[in-house]
């Protein structure tokens, strides 16, 4: 199945994309946040609590933020401070949150530098370790047929969250993402610990990530299977849950450029510092990200507002490449969301579909289930799943997250999940090779849908780059909502960078063809 | 249906009248078995299903299996003995409410509206509230004599209220739609507590909606009404309006809210 | 869509079919049966029971043979004794009945045959007068889509039938199928009145008809849609029913050349005779009949046997011709019946059901849903349900049967129809042009499956020309069952024409064209 | 489920141990209204659902509207109470049945089978009758030290007697697929009596086999067993082997039928 697309228009609309995020780029470089010298000091290895349950990596970011000193990043005070002190990560903390010690800018620069790079490199042993222990496991797992599976889990509870996941897997999941719970992406702070207490989803912490890790580890050995685990690497804490996901080994999280402006209303000036950082670590570590477009179409209309999903999807991949992500890891969201009372919406969505997948041919496209238009009815809703599937097997999607009949009812009970499954595998089995066997009538409704749509994400990227990324969010461009530069939680926490601010990490971490990568 | 003129006791209804049948799902954390299945049997019994089938018992993994199940439900409803408890008004379109807006206050109705604490799910109070409205009903923003305050997702109880008094807010709506663990209960009543601190108890009409909030539950917390799936601008405009006028003094017919 | 066909392949296979169906139609026209003769009478208005709840038309069938008078058929000795006694046909019946007439070979050949045909002028003009009422109602009611919604109700009681009915037209059902009760069709008599006793279905009576035909009609006009009916032409009385479908106004008949002998183990010889008389006057009375080769795939595999189902429906069709029936109500049956586990089994469903689309342009294709592989998992049934209204939906079938979730359950709720019609009506909307707009890969796997069945099916025809049907059918060629020509039910029943047989209705009901039609 | 340990008594599972949830669909005759979900909520009420929730409510013509609808289960099932009552005997496999016979009879297991009176469903019993088989289990027409005469659809009580005394069977194998109306146990029954009226209490096993017959059913009919979805040959043939050795005196282990 192969829609006859005009390359040109591929090529220019990605040219202007391109454009765009290097602007937004360029103007990020010159800040830092804390939430991105938090993330490089939990990579040095800082964590814990302090007695009021603030983590550490906050407390010492705010003692800089207070000294004056965070222009300069975290990681030459803090690692001068420990040449001084004769301390390790974690004592260093801890004596700065108990106020025992005042970190400075270190005397000796160079020594500081080259001790902020050892910890650095110890960081990227551990995650290149990780790298290495999924690609052992991949090797000997059982090969996985696209697409991949995924499904939710979302009790609130990270023991009934493990144990759902456990059962999703045995049923056939290929991926378990945990929700996170309602509002933690507004915390300028990462929880701790194991927790059983969330509301729509659980917390995300470094110790519920290791939990869920070694219980799919277990399961997946059980079944010769591979069972991939999924956080959200999104909202104030960004680039600290892209630390602890490539620390935990996690292998893919929701992240994007733009959802946390348009979705949590958090700052764009922050949102594009942190994208980046984090995009850079889960870059390094080998986690495929999933973009957010799907949401879009939960606010705007799925059939109107198709084209703002494929122009998003350009400008998330650029920005991932300004972060040294290849194309393997870019997994594209986009979604199943056409009202099903549109007469010929089945068509819209397969044009759609099979248009995405030719403009990223190389990239895991994430594709997501009808949710707006999910109701109470069950019945109704497995048949729109099943719909989803169908264009998923039709148009050969790489990730598959699996609809569930009671998405307008609760999060999943342990049976939905067994249900979808049992759904998807159907779909996908029964029309293996459909795809290859269809063709799309040339000229026909569906091609010139796919080009219309196509062409509309062209003009709009083009609109864009006159105005700039900020200026059209400021215009709502994205799913009807508008955000301002200004706007939004968490502007206090962007900094601009003092001259001699450094950072260890991308060097060690981007590709040498990258602005910060080796030189 | 000709034989329920008869009398108002129903019965689930499968293809016969009174046959009772209702079909169910539901998992057991244990082990696909025989005995797995008498227990599904059993529970279906303890429902008061008469003759219950387990037509359907797959296990989903090792742990934990899946029933379908129907049968004949020994229960029975007296339609007589129902009453629902619905805010009351009358609907009045879009025009009628201005007129009566105009009529009554000789000035605009503000509106301040919210989607309240760590819920984001705008999309419904922006259905009831911003000009584009919803399935071809208007929202309240494109009332002419309507001052629509739409503050969007995840405010703040404190700082709503504190905008309320700010705006001088007739008629406050409240958007909750998350509800797991009954977190859109322990954030309405925290929204009813701060507006009591603030002494809006008397004048302020409050209204809550959302998927799975009824008027019965919004009262039981203190509110004036509660709005569910389906609801349009026209129709809390028309509550919002009759029981302004209601409070203020003035009669105007009742009757039980219907949809158009 | 379409498939790439050797159209002489199609054209051989018809040939041969003609000459299966004409072979046994030449033997079959020297004989008569009980039920022939009954539903002549039945036609020239004889109805009614004897106190032992005996219908007229078996005692008076019964009287002539037990005369030895049955080989020269009813219509002579009867139009013979009414004029020599003056009476008419009903009063006739019940003094034959009661043992006051003996009916004897009327001396006045000429007179009762005139009589003869003057009744039989007088059904005919009701049938006919049917048939311009249902133009009528078609004409002035809104327009209806293909395909049109086919439901079932089978409570068993014709009051509770009638509610169900309603209420599924209501929901936006086109036709309205009374099944029967089990074991009606072995019964060598058609019940009277209005029932409530059937065992999985309905019993077909006269009154039931009527009684459902004025529910539907009233429903219909309030609705502005005509809802047609249908019932079961099949099994012992099949020539009767179709004289109660025509004088009643059904407007689609169950009516297979060979389901009784499979199915029901009715003799070969008896169902032969019998349903050509049946389809005349289906064919007469503009009612559309529904062939039976889903049936085969509920014994046989439906990947492995699909060619008896094209072999069937070509043999079907070369009967119906022979009946004087018009391709326009030839609804031959087909079913979506492969296993859902096997892989690609959609594309074999979709090779299959544009094959017989392509093979059979002007028939109004009935497309019977999954139900052997239905199990008690309602919501993988319904899922099941959806891809067969989307093959439905994609090769434009004409008559969709639709799928209920709990066919392996119980005969239809009420609720599992209406949640049946809104899967169809979200189905065939979303995919209403779909068909249009993809085309078949040449060379590729669908189209080779539908080539590989098509030559099946020729090579089938040419060896059952060769042994005749008969003989083919005693190998179990049709269903994986076998028959025998001397065996099962109702062979006794049939009777050599004697010189000088006359029936009425043949020279009245076949076109000029045809063998016993008019001169 | 690790907690499951400490207690058998188990409750419905939605995501969370005892959270009690199960799923719910019927349909009342009445029409769609705010009523006519109340009532759907206190019906479940009365099923002994806390919280239901009308998650959807679709009216299907003027007189029916559809419920689905979510509650959590107040009722428990202990499983240490739970017994089923099945068949005795080990499954063995066709070679050990067949060895069995030729050891214990010195002559060919003689078995008829047939599908009903008016039931025509001949693919369950030939399932388990015809050299064929089912699902790669091999019929009993296959088996060396079995005569198996299937006699197909809609074969009359009467007759089949005749034929079973004809044929000198032991076993007796009866399909009944359509139970509306329970006409299965008509059936069922209406065969127990001709097979008592002939005399063939004594030596004949009779089992009753289709998808909604349970042990149980066949049991309280006056049949041997009963069995149901899923069952293979060698289930029955095990089953009758070890029934008849045990009515001729022999002793074997016995053992909960299990499949394979
Ligand atoms: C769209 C959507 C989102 C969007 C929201 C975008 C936005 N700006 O609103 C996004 C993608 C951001 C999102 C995120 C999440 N969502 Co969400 N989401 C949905 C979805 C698909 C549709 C909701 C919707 O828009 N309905 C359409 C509107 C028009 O209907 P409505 O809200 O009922 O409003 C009508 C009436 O209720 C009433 N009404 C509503 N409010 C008010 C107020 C007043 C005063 C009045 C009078 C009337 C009224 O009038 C409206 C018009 O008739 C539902 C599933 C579904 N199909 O329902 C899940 C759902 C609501 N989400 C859910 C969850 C859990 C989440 C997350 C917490 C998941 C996570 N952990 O990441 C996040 C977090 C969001 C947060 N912080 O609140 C759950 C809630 C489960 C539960 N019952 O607790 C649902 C049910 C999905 C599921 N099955 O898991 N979601
Ligand atoms: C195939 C089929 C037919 C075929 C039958 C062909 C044939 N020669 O058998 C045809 C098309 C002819 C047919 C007709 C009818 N059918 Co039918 N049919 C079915 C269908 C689709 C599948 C049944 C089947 O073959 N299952 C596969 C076999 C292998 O399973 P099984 O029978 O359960 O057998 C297994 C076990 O139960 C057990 N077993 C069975 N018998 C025995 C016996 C012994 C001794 C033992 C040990 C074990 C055993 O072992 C088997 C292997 O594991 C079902 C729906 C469904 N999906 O279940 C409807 C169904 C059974 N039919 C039904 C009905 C109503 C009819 C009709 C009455 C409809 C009508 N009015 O026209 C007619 C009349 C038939 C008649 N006179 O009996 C209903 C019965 C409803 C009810 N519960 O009462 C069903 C459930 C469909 C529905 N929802 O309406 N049918
Ligand atoms: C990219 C992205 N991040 C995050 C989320 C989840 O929301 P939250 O930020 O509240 O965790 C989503 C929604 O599914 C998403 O698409
Ligand atoms: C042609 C035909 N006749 C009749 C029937 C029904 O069976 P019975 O003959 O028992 O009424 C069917 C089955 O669906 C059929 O396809």
């Amino acid at each position: 199945m192969k829609l006859a697309l005009d390359q040109s228009r591929i090529d220019a609309a990605r040219a202007a994309a391109a454009r765009i995020a290097r602007a937004v780029h360029a103007e990020a470089m010159t800040r830092t946040t804390v939430a991105v010298e938090r993330a490089t000091l939990r990579l040095f290895g800082l964590d814990g609590v302090d007695v009021d349950y603030v983590p550490l990596p906050n407390r010492v970011v705010d003692h800089l933020a207070a000294e004056g000193l965070l222009g300069h990043g975290a990681a030459l005070p803090f690692a001068g401070a420990m040449l001084e002190h004769g301390l390790d990560v974690q004592a260093l903390g801890e004596a700065v949150a108990q106020g025992r010690i005042t970190l400075t800018l270190p005397r000796d620069i160079p020594a500081a530098r080259a001790k902020a790079r050892a910890l650095a490199q110890t960081a990227c042993a551990r995650i290149r370790a990780n790298v290495a222990t999924r690609e052992d496991k991949l090797e000997s797992a059982a090969l996985q047929r696209t697409p991949w599976l995924y499904l939710i889990v979302a009790t609130g509870n990270i023991y009934e969250d493990i144990t759902q996941a456990r059962a999703a897997a045995q049923q056939g999941a290929d991926v378990i993402a945990v929700i996170r719970s309602t509002g933690q992406s507004l915390l300028d702070y990462v929880p701790y610990g194991a927790t059983t207490e969330g509301f729509g989803g659980t917390y995300a912490t470094q110790e519920n990530f290791r939990l869920m890790r070694a219980a799919l580890d277990e399961v997946g050995d059980e079944l010769g299977r591979y069972i991939r685990l999924t956080n959200y690497c999104s909202g104030l804490c960004m680039p600290e849950i892209a630390a602890m996901g490539a620390l935990e080994r996690l292998d893919m999280m929701l992240n994007d450029a733009m959802y946390g402006i348009i979705f949590r209303d958090i700052n764009l000036q922050r949102t594009f510092i942190d994208q980046f950082f984090s995009r850079m670590v889960n870059a390094y570590a080998g986690i495929i990200i999933n973009t957010g477009e799907d949401n879009y179409l939960t606010t705007a209309d799925a059939y109107e507002a198709a084209h703002t999903v494929l122009a998003s999807q350009l400008i998330n991949e650029q920005f991932a490449a300004l972060s040294g992500m290849a194309p393997e890891l870019m997994g594209l969201g986009h979604a199943f969301e056409i009202n099903p009372a549109l007469e010929n919406g089945f068509l819209w969505e397969l044009a759609h579909a099979q248009l995405v997948r030719q403009v990223f041919p190389d990239a895991p496209l994430k594709y997501m289930p009808p949710t707006k238009y999910m109701t109470g009815n069950i019945f109704k809703g497995h048949v729109q799943d099943a719909l989803f599937n169908a264009v998923g097997a039709m148009t050969g999607q790489h990730i598959q997250l699996l609809g569930m009949m009671t998405e307008a009812i609760h999060t999943p009970f342990l049976q939905d999940r067994f249900l979808g499954i049992e759904n998807a595998r159907y779909v996908f089995d029964t029309m293996r090779d459909l795809g290859e066997e269809l063709s799309i009538t040339p000229g026909g409704r569906i091609e010139r849908r796919a080009q219309e749509v196509l062409a509309q994400a062209q003009a709009m990227l083009e609109e864009i780059e006159a105005i700039g990324l900020p200026a059209a969010i400021g215009r709502g461009q994205f799913a009807d909502i508008a955000r301002q530069s200004d706007g939004g939680k968490g502007l206090a926490g962007v900094v601009t960078r003092a001259e001699g601010y450094f950072n260890p990490f991308p060097e060690l971490m981007l590709p040498e063809s990258l602005e910060g990568g080796p030189a | 249906m000709s034989n329920s003129a008869k009398t108002n006791i129903v019965r689930p209804y499968g293809d016969t009248l009174d046959d009772g049948r209702v079909q169910m799902s539901f998992t057991l954390p244990v082990p696909h078995s025989e005995e797995a299945k008498e227990a599904a049997r059993q529970l279906a019994l303890k429902m008061g299903l008469d003759d219950p089938a387990v037509v359907h018992a797959a296990p989903m993994g090792p742990d934990f299996t899946l029933f379908v199940v129907y049968g004949q439900c020994r229960h029975s409803i007296d339609m007589d003995t129902i009453t629902v408890d619905q805010p009351e008004f009358e609907v009045l379109d879009k025009a009628a409410i201005d007129a009566l807006i105009a009529d009554s206050l000789g000035r605009k109705l503000v509106v301040v509206g919210a989607c309240i604490e760590t819920d984001a799910h705008t999309v419904g109070i922006d259905a009831i509230m911003n000009a584009k409205g919803f399935n071809g009903h208007k929202g309240l923003e494109s009332y002419h004599e309507v001052r629509a305050v739409n503050l969007g997702a995840q405010v703040d109880s404190a700082d709503l209220v504190r905008r309320v008094i700010a705006e001088r807010a007739d008629v406050l709506l409240v958007s909750q739609v998350v509800t797991q663990k009954d977190i859109h209960v322990v954030n309405l009543r925290r929204l009813r507590q701060e507006l009591d601190r603030a002494g809006l108890g008397q004048d302020l009409i409050v209204v809550a909606g959302g998927p799975r909030i009824t008027h019965e539950l919004a009262r039981e917390l203190g509110y004036d009404a509660g709005f569910g799936p389906g609801s349009y601008a026209e129709d809390v405009a028309s509550f919002a309006m009759q029981e302004w006028l209601r409070r203020h003094g003035h009669q105007r017919g009742r009757q039980r809210g219907e949809r158009p």
